[in-house]
């Protein structure tokens, strides 16, 4: 339960102020906007990757704002889009002549107020492009690949993206890039219990004892089916299982894992079921490239975990390799 | 004329505020409607949003057109999020259409119409999508359905119960638009918040005029 | 609560394993023992740092391992200290002639099993030596400061002990650091609710609502006092007047700053709250240096946080920016 | 003598199977009881510690003397903690002390009280300070105070109540070791949990003498 705040209609604000205040070495904050952007933006010459959704997903959004990593963050209020108008001033505020990207979840909202806020830029000829992520393959079958959310994959799609913009890279590349990106990914998820919004008492869903949510939305949202709880390896198995039988065509053997905890499932426990996961992707031939087990996309103190797998090929492993520094993630 | 206009600058402004007041009422029930299957943020959505859209349209000069322009531009940005977006262009849409009058059923239907069009344009629902549009379209229709000389707050009143309809048939439907198809299951059985917080906003409307002529 | 596990009994056994699957870029498991080792250990004429306790406090202690900062961590059971020999077994894995330091929370158990192994280990010739932490201003009185627990405090302390040994320092000189940051090293915690142990349906304490406990320990204990909960920005004016009440003599105006959450307490709260400390600190006249909001030391799935103040001089500000990589913390 | 030392091996064996059996039963109160002002891992740590204690003693060879010793030291090493590192210290201690016999109530005394000057010297806790000393100090000095040709059993017996005397006691003492001195107000009330489990391990001991010599 969010037990920290003052007035509730202030937290954004307030959240934006102490994010700043404390990664002040990193970021700046967009002046008159509900963003964050790179100390170093705008970079002449440079596509400007910006990403943004709701907040409460901590480190997404802001906190992956920094070299070689998103240029730029708008933040909306809590699991709520940002609006067009946000969109529009963080985007002026960081454009340089190489253009912009957006990245960010498909959702609903999101999708409307990027939309029109690209719109509003093209118009004002700034060349911005919008890739979304859409790796949640609980949230519609294969052959309705766009229709899919975008959870704990944003990540992956966003540090390809990131560093191609860093190295210098032509629009037309970044874009193509995070589009491959986002084609290799998959993820899907647990949960085992709901998060609770700021000035709420109850969590916006509740898990009975012994059962277990699957295919979660990051916004609180149930999962698509319950099911009854087992011991962290079957959960292993259930996770992979599910991504192994959606893989992206021509996928190879590397892959990129995150194992990601959604706010209130401890670290240990993540890491418990990493073994099996492990395992497992070693069994089936599989190699994993750099795993990440930690918060990467959280949902508020929801309790659960999603696994995400990227196929890689090499010049997507280059730019994960990439070196980056943000509040949440840098890599040397 | 002057004093119709002014009349409907004022409508405007008590539109929101009732508007307002009702959605601070609701705001509990619109959050539980929308975490059925969604996210559990329309009724805070909804109270940021018509807090701007009031505070705009009273700090804003202009015709009662003018003044919707404002709103709904406020309303989009404090706003945010897929209803944010939507509704603040509904607003903006009316009040173009609408601009400094006449006001009366015929012009208010055409500028109501217009704003379903953008509404559809931008969020891509069909009626049946279980969205605010199910609320909208069949509200739109009945007015559209009258007299071209029945007295606009008659029209409104008589209209209201189709927006209520359409609230209700919503709970037999399956999400479409923006969750997942499975989501959308969950759904089944609650109508839809947007429609719900729509038909309070038309309804606030009503109280304006009954203020204004109590029966 | 945890959720993620097999059989209980096999919770640390797993979990190491998972984590060296998933890092093992940076850490390799110390063989016949609960330990982990950064991958280039043991490296001759370095001091090894050697830190550990239980496990349940993620990214402490196994996620500070790596370049640049720890050499290895001992791990124990959930909120158990390791046995001296499994402490014996990772020193002797990555003892150098330089010598080994022991660095952890001043715990009943984990001094006793540390200053076993530390007998056993200068029996047999390897020079070793221990500072231990004592940050938590709640645990005991002024003029008592060696009685007090460690808690957050922890990461400054071993970092500025691992940039020490990395760049090759004597062990007399890693120790006088280390001892030098845990003087000058204050922290002071608040918990809005209790953990659960694996394999357990209730918490360790629970706090009723409407209050808060002030003075938490990171294993579950609960606080030294129950008050009511107050708005963010009370709060923050809580935790650092007691941490200014309590100044080290001579603290200088240069302070790194921790706010830590504790495993279910928001990014997004701390940030909030972080607002009002970064404000108030600059008002007092302090200079926050490369602040730091995140899930540092934590205990399972409570929620709650700690403000930790660790003031600086030339030397150790040096050594706090030294670059450095783990699976926890990256700085470039 | 052969047969006797064979006994006595025997009696450590079954001490342990009953002390793990015990411990099992009360791990949940003893988690309870350490999560008081402590962590709440009292319970699992003693079940650990004597599953490998037990096995330890099960597959070493020696005197009873050399299973203590050996039991100590898994017990030390499984447990882990406090209550690992100080039990396992004194059950070595003991071990060491009582070698291969004879096994009377001089000896078990004098070796006991060896490990009392362990436990002591390595947790530097005094008797009060709500530890297990303040069971294991009244229960070595109830030993020692009966006459030297007392049979081993009967003294053990009247020696017990004094440890669960001491664990009473406890209950209004205010932990000082390990601990903070405001946390330790709160278990005011509460017995100390390494006390209450001290006394489970010298009353398993009584059952193996029952289980010989039903009375
Ligand atoms: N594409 C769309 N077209 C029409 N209405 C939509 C669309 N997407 C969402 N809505 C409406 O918005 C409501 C949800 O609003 P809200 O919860 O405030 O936004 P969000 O979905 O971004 O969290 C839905 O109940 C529905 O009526
Ligand atoms: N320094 C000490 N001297 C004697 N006994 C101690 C000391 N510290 C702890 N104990 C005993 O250990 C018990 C706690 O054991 P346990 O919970 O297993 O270990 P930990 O304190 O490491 O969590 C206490 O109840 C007390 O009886
Ligand atoms: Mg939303
Ligand atoms: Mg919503
Ligand atoms: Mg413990
Ligand atoms: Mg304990």
């Amino acid at each position: 339960m969010t037990k920290l705040y003052n007035d509730p209609a202030d937290f954004r604000a307030e959240l934006i102020e102490g994010f700043v205040a404390a990664y002040g070495r990193l970021v700046k904050r967009v002046p008159n906007a509900s963003g964050v952007m790179a100390v170093d933006a705008p970079q002449p010459g440079k596509v400007a990757l910006v990403i943004g959704g709701g907040s409460g997903h901590y480190p997404a959004f802001c906190g992956y704002v920094g070299p070689g990593l998103a240029t730029a963050a708008v933040m909306g209020n809590i699991f709520t889009a940002p609006s067009a108008e946000q969109i529009y001033r963080v985007t002026k505020a960081v454009a340089s002549q190489a253009g912009v990207l957006y990245c960010y979840g498909n959702y609903s909202g999101d999708v409307l107020n990027f939309d029109m806020a690209e719109l509003r830029c093209q118009d004002e000829g700034i060349d911005a492009r919008t890739v979304r992520v859409t790796d949640d393959v609980a949230s519609a079958p294969r052959g309705q690949e766009d229709e899919r959310r975008g959870i704990a994959g944003d990540f992956f799609v966003f540090k390809i993206a990131g560093a191609s913009a860093a190295r210098g890279d032509s629009l037309d590349e970044v874009e193509r890039l995070a589009r491959k990106a986002n084609q290799r990914t998959r993820s899907f998820g647990v949960a085992f219990a709901g998060c609770t919004l700021p000035g709420q008492t109850a969590p916006l869903f509740t898990v009975a004892p012994g059962q277990m949510e699957l295919g979660l939305g990051v916004h609180g949202e149930p999962g698509i089916q319950s099911s009854h709880m087992r011991p962290a390896r079957e959960v292993a198995d259930l996770l992979l299982a599910t991504l192994l039988s959606d893989a992206p065509p021509r996928g190879g053997a590397s892959v990129a894992v995150l194992l990601n905890g959604l706010g209130s499932t401890q670290y240990e426990e993540l890491f418990v079921l990493y073994k099996d996961i492990h395992r497992r992707l070693l069994a089936e031939g599989l190699q994993p490239t750099q795993p990440i087990v930690a918060e990467m996309v959280t949902s508020l103190d929801m309790a659960g975990c999603s696994l995400t797998l990227c196929w890689l090929d090499d010049e997507l492993t280059r730019l994960l390799n990439a070196p980056c520094a943000s509040a949440a993630y840098t890599h040397a | 004329m002057e004093n119709a206009a002014k009349g409907a600058e004022s409508v405007v402004r008590r539109w929101l505020a009732y508007a307002l007041e009702s959605m601070v009422v609701h705001e509990q029930e619109l959050g539980r409607l929308d975490a059925v299957a969604g996210d559990g943020d329309h009724g805070a959505t909804m109270v940021r949003g018509l807090r701007a859209a009031h505070t705009a349209a009273k700090e804003a000069n202009g015709s009662a057109g003018d003044l919707l322009v404002a709103a709904g531009a406020a309303f989009a940005d404090a706003g945010g999020g897929a209803s944010g977006a939507l509704l603040g262009a509904l607003i903006t849409t009316v009040g173009r259409a609408l601009s400094d009058g006449p006001y009366n059923l015929t012009t208010t239907t055409t500028a109501l119409q217009a704003g379903l069009a953008t509404v559809t344009r931008l969020g891509k629902a069909q009626p049946g999508d279980k969205t605010l549009i199910d609320a909208l379209q069949p509200f739109v229709d009945a007015l559209a359905g009258q007299p071209a000389d029945t007295p606009l707050i008659v029209a409104w009143r008589t209209a209201l119960p189709a927006a209520e309809a359409g609230v209700a048939a919503t709970q037999t439907m399956v999400a479409k638009r923006g969750r997942a198809a499975k989501l959308g299951e969950r759904s089944f059985g609650h109508p839809d918040p947007g429609a719900v917080s729509l038909t309070y906003l038309l309804q606030a409307m009503s109280t304006v005029w009954d203020e204004n002529h109590p029966s």
